[in-house]
């Protein structure tokens, strides 16, 4: 079965396609047929990340043509474990947006909110698992295209903020055709392996600079980072609320492996201007962790205080990758996992008190933890490994960070990481005030008392999977290291 | 005069800046030289195999149907993706209530734009003979992309405009086909799915992912990379078509909420 | 040799038609003035050797321009 | 009279071009980012991608090459123009089509809910929501 690589793209896509031809037979079974299909392509991706660590690099060529000619998946050990992350949140997200529908929309609007899920699934895996730039433009589109109307499905606030969020990220996919526009004229390939091969075999330095400059701009619009996070707050805080922690989760996440892509696989170690590239993204990344974490003090409303800690997480992914040295970016990926589970947790968190309380403001968090233990369990686990305490997966991710910093002589990002863990600490552990020292506010339960658990049984699993996800990423950051270090060995500088 | 000049000034700063940008920059090929690097990797080889590889002699449609045919695939669905916004989006009507800036009632000094000022003979008849001549065409261009030009997206087009003219032009008369966007959503997920099906049917035939050489239809190996890329065609015709009428119905629909009586 | 002077020609009429877009009043005006300018454009495909471009660019622009014209009905015409 | 002709040509082909569809295209982000009203922010947001589209297609130029339909009897790859950049050209169209029409979809909510799309009755709006 070497078809792998391209039935996990294929079956959420296909459930998409027909999702909303099936919900006009019954109006469940488009729903169900989307998440059976995200089942399946999570167990096929952890049989390919099996088979990618057996047997190294899986390369699927569509057509059978030779590499520059036909478009080819290259799946390594960091892709294959990007992918299982992201369809595991996928799949978690897909249960608990379940109990989100929306009453007076009618059939369209809850399996059209079903069909986007799975088509902004099918955009991050197909980013991920890609070799050809041009497909990356195309997977990029699907993922903001999806990522625009989930965001606008959440109410009033959210149209304005999509808006807004389209017009930067028509600009940033833009510059990204720009990029691979001046590439191609240079070298004449779109494929990533052989555009490698072409760069090293001498092309003018001003060219591959100026794609660069492109290419950096445009990813860093979708990842948010930090000079071009105008619009990052206010699309997550206002998305949809059942596929907000998909979004706000994973969905920055994947253009910085693209970036992380383009700067060491194809431009790699011998591009003269690497080290002045690094530096700038390490200086973007330190004042972006400045300053998501300092406007994250000063919010009121939970949803903005993550969103503005994404700023300075995604920070510390890049970081990790401006080291330039491999423990560094080791330390970046695990970082991206371990955030990815954390953000989509706490996001889980809220969606869980917001659907129970219907409140979203920090003040009426009061007694939380009794009225509802298990949120609250993940929501302190989730903070706590943010912040950086060492049995959870926070810590090991900034710790191996720290050494890439050091190893490399970067004292400036050293500092800048223990600096940003301290005002970490200062905001999460003000939402720990809130929900344990403040009175109970004696809100209106929403929910039916019948539910026996504080909520319905698809949260309750969503948050399950996110706690136990950031335990064990803390406990086996070893293995995870030991898979991802190979490919990151030959790969960096 | 002057709100002339201001406006001017931005513009022209940024054509000085450019100017002194590309006195600098000089890298970009000039345009037109047959041996830029363009054009030595990939391209030659994809003119020079087109007609034995994939049987049809125009090289574009050979790009992006046979070589780069995954590309097109998730193409139409960033095209049905942007349907199903637009209906997602205006699905449900929102109450006049729950708005936050009372509109202005500024209805009585606008001439009513819905019922046009002439009555002329050619709105009615000139319709009814354009309508048949395009779709005359549309089905031409679509069966013969591959040896002139054309394809599933002009196709898939020209048919949706044709759907636009038979509803707008005389909103009067009862139009040719009535798709309500539930169903052209539905048509344009199914017309995808004609695509996808056909990457299929090549796994299905022991192939890779869209390899036409290996579709189980026992056929020589030309007929079967022309079937595949018919199916392909019409995949991607329908997707386009009911896609464009999915967004001409959904935004059609919204009433005007500035004159509500 | 010659159609790249009428390129060049066509896109100075491009940035002109851009200018008139930023700086008119009326947004029918805008919308229609776009129009025009996707048809300049699909006739810079045409010099310029790409006609399955221009093919698609026409259709796709005047398919676009009734999206814009119709959903001018909603939004009022005028703005500051 | 040719001479200079080709001149201007050479001119043209090495740097005149580009300047202008990069004129074009910085035009079109000055657009979106002054122009007070949403709609206009959206036309010169198309206007943006076909500069880029046409930036893309100027690569794919040889001279003397015919429309990349294969002709009997002429052979040879320097006789045809590069197919490449057009295909891959069609996609941006079309993915600029489909932009527009969610664009214009928010556009439509935007109106009904805060009443207007110029930006500072939408600021107004936001704050007092």
């Amino acid at each position: 079965m070497s078809n792998i690589p391209v039935l996990i793209v294929l079956l959420p896509l296909s459930a998409a396609l027909l999702c909303m031809a099936l919900s006009l037979i019954h109006w469940r079974l488009g729903r169900d047929v989307v998440i059976a299909s995200v089942a399946a392509s999570l167990v096929l991706s952890v049989i390919q990340l099996k088979d990618v660590i057996d047997h190294g690099t899986v390369s699927y060529v569509f057509g059978k043509y030779k590499i520059p000619y036909g478009i080819e998946f290259r799946i390594d050990a960091i892709s294959a474990v990007i992918i299982v992350m992201i369809l595991i949140i996928g799949f978690i997200t897909l249960l608990f947006s379940m109990s989100f529908e929306v009453r007076d929309g009618g059939k369209v609007k809850n399996s059209g909110a079903y069909t986007m899920l799975a088509l902004l699934i099918v955009g991050m895996v197909g980013m991920t698992s890609t070799g050809d730039m041009f497909n990356l433009y195309v997977f990029l589109e699907i993922t903001s295209l999806s990522g625009y109307c989930l965001i606008a499905l959440g109410g009033s606030r959210g149209i304005v903020a999509a808006f807004r969020y389209m017009l930067v990220g028509t600009i940033a996919a833009t510059f990204y055709l720009l990029g691979v526009g001046i590439l191609y004229s240079q070298t004449g390939t779109l494929n990533m392996e052989d555009m490698h091969y072409m760069l090293s075999r001498g092309v003018s330095t001003e060219a591959q600079a100026v794609a660069l400059v492109f290419i950096i701009a445009a990813f860093g619009v979708k990842m948010a980072l930090f000079p071009f996070n105008g619009w990052q707050p206010s699309a997550y805080a206002h998305a949809n609320a059942g596929s907000r922690p998909l979004i706000a989760g994973v969905m920055g996440k994947i253009p910085a492996y693209a970036m992380f892509r383009y700067i060491f696989c194809i431009y790699g170690s011998e591009f003269r201007f690497m080290d002045e590239f690094l530096l700038i993204v390490g200086i973007f990344s330190c004042c972006g962790i400045i300053y998501g974490s300092v406007r994250a003090m000063a919010q009121t409303d939970l949803r903005k205080m993550l969103a503005y800690s994404s700023v300075a997480q995604i920070g510390y992914i890049t970081l990790g990758f401006a080291t330039g040295s491999p423990v560094g970016i080791v330390g970046g990926f695990l970082h991206m996992l371990a955030h990815a589970f954390m953000k989509s947790g706490l996001f889980f968190g809220t969606g869980a008190i917001r659907q129970k309380y219907g409140s979203m403001k920090m003040e009426d968090l009061g007694y939380i933890y009794k009225k509802m233990p298990l949120t609250s369990g993940l929501m302190v686990v989730a903070a706590l490994s943010m912040v950086g305490i060492p049995p959870l997966g926070g810590f090991f991710s900034k710790w191996y960070i720290g050494m890439g910093a050091a190893g490399s002589h970067h004292l400036v990002y050293l500092f800048v990481l223990v600096i940003s863990s301290l005002l970490n600490a200062v905001y999460f552990f003000k939402l720990f005030e809130k929900m344990f020292m403040a009175r109970d506010k004696e809100l209106p339960d929403r929910i039916p008392s019948e539910v026996a658990q504080e909520v319905p049984w698809n949260m309750v699993l969503a948050i399950v999977v996110c706690f136990l996800a950031i335990i064990l990423i803390g406990v086996f950051n070893v293995p995870i290291v030991n898979v991802l270090m190979p490919t990151v060995m030959e790969v960096g500088s | 005069m002057a709100k002339k000049i201001k406006n001017a000034i931005p513009v022209v700063i940024i054509a000085i800046v450019l100017a002194a940008a590309f006195a600098r920059f000089d890298f970009l090929p000039s345009i037109g030289d047959p041996d830029a690097p363009a054009h030595t990797r990939t391209s030659d080889y994809y003119i020079e195999h087109a007609v034995k590889d994939t049987n049809s002699p125009n090289y574009v449609t050979a790009v992006i149907v046979d070589y780069r045919a995954f590309d097109t695939m998730l193409e139409t669905t960033v095209m049905f993706l942007a349907g199903l916004g637009v209906v997602i989006l205006l699905a449900s009507r929102p109450d006049p209530k729950a708005r936050i800036i009372k509109p202005r009632k500024f209805t009585e000094n606008r001439e009513h734009l819905g019922a046009p000022a002439y009555q002329s003979i050619n709105k009615d008849v000139m319709i009814k003979i354009i309508e048949p001549l395009i779709l005359i065409y549309a089905v031409y261009v679509l069966f013969h992309g591959e040896v002139s030009l054309g394809g599933g997206f002009q196709a898939g087009a020209l048919i949706g405009m044709v759907y636009i003219i038979d509803t707008m032009v005389s909103p009067g008369t009862i139009s040719l086909i009535r798709l309500p966007k539930e169903r052209s959503v539905a048509l344009a997920g199914a017309g995808t799915f004609i695509y996808t099906l056909t990457g299929i049917l090549t796994l299905v035939g022991g192939g890779v992912f869209l390899e036409y050489g290996k579709l189980p239809f026992s056929m020589s190996f030309e007929e079967k990379h022309s079937t595949g890329i018919l199916m392909v065609e019409v995949g991607v015709t329908i997707g386009v078509m009911a896609t464009i009428i999915t967004i001409l119905n959904a935004i059609h629909e919204r009433a005007r909420f500035d004159d509500d009586k | 040799m010659h159609s790249l002077i009428l390129e060049a020609v066509l896109l100075m009429a491009l940035i002109a038609i851009t200018l008139v877009v930023i700086f008119d009043k009326d947004l029918l005006a805008a919308v229609v003035t776009y129009c025009a300018f996707s048809f300049i454009t699909m006739f810079l495909y045409i010099v310029m050797g790409a006609p399955d471009v221009a093919f698609t660019e026409a259709v796709i622009g005047v398919i676009s321009t009734i999206y814009f014209v119709i959903s001018l009905r909603n939004i009022d015409r005028r703005c500051k | 009279m040719t001479n200079n002709m080709s001149g201007i040509s050479v001119f043209l082909a090495d740097k005149g071009i580009y300047f202008l569809t990069a004129f074009l295209l910085v035009l079109g982000i000055y657009g979106m980012i002054t122009c007070k009203n949403y709609m206009k922010k959206l036309i010169c947001m198309n206007i943006m991608q076909v500069a880029v589209i046409f930036f893309f297609l100027c690569f794919g130029q040889k001279n003397g090459g015919t429309i990349p339909v294969q002709v009997t009897g002429l052979m040879g790859a320097r006789h045809y123009i590069n197919p490449l950049p057009h295909g891959l050209m069609l996609t941006a169209i079309v993915v600029s089509l489909g932009t527009t029409g969610v664009g214009l979809a928010l556009l439509t909510r935007i109106k009904e809910k805060y009443g207007s799309i110029e930006e500072d009755d939408i600021i107004k709006g936001e704050n007092k929501f």
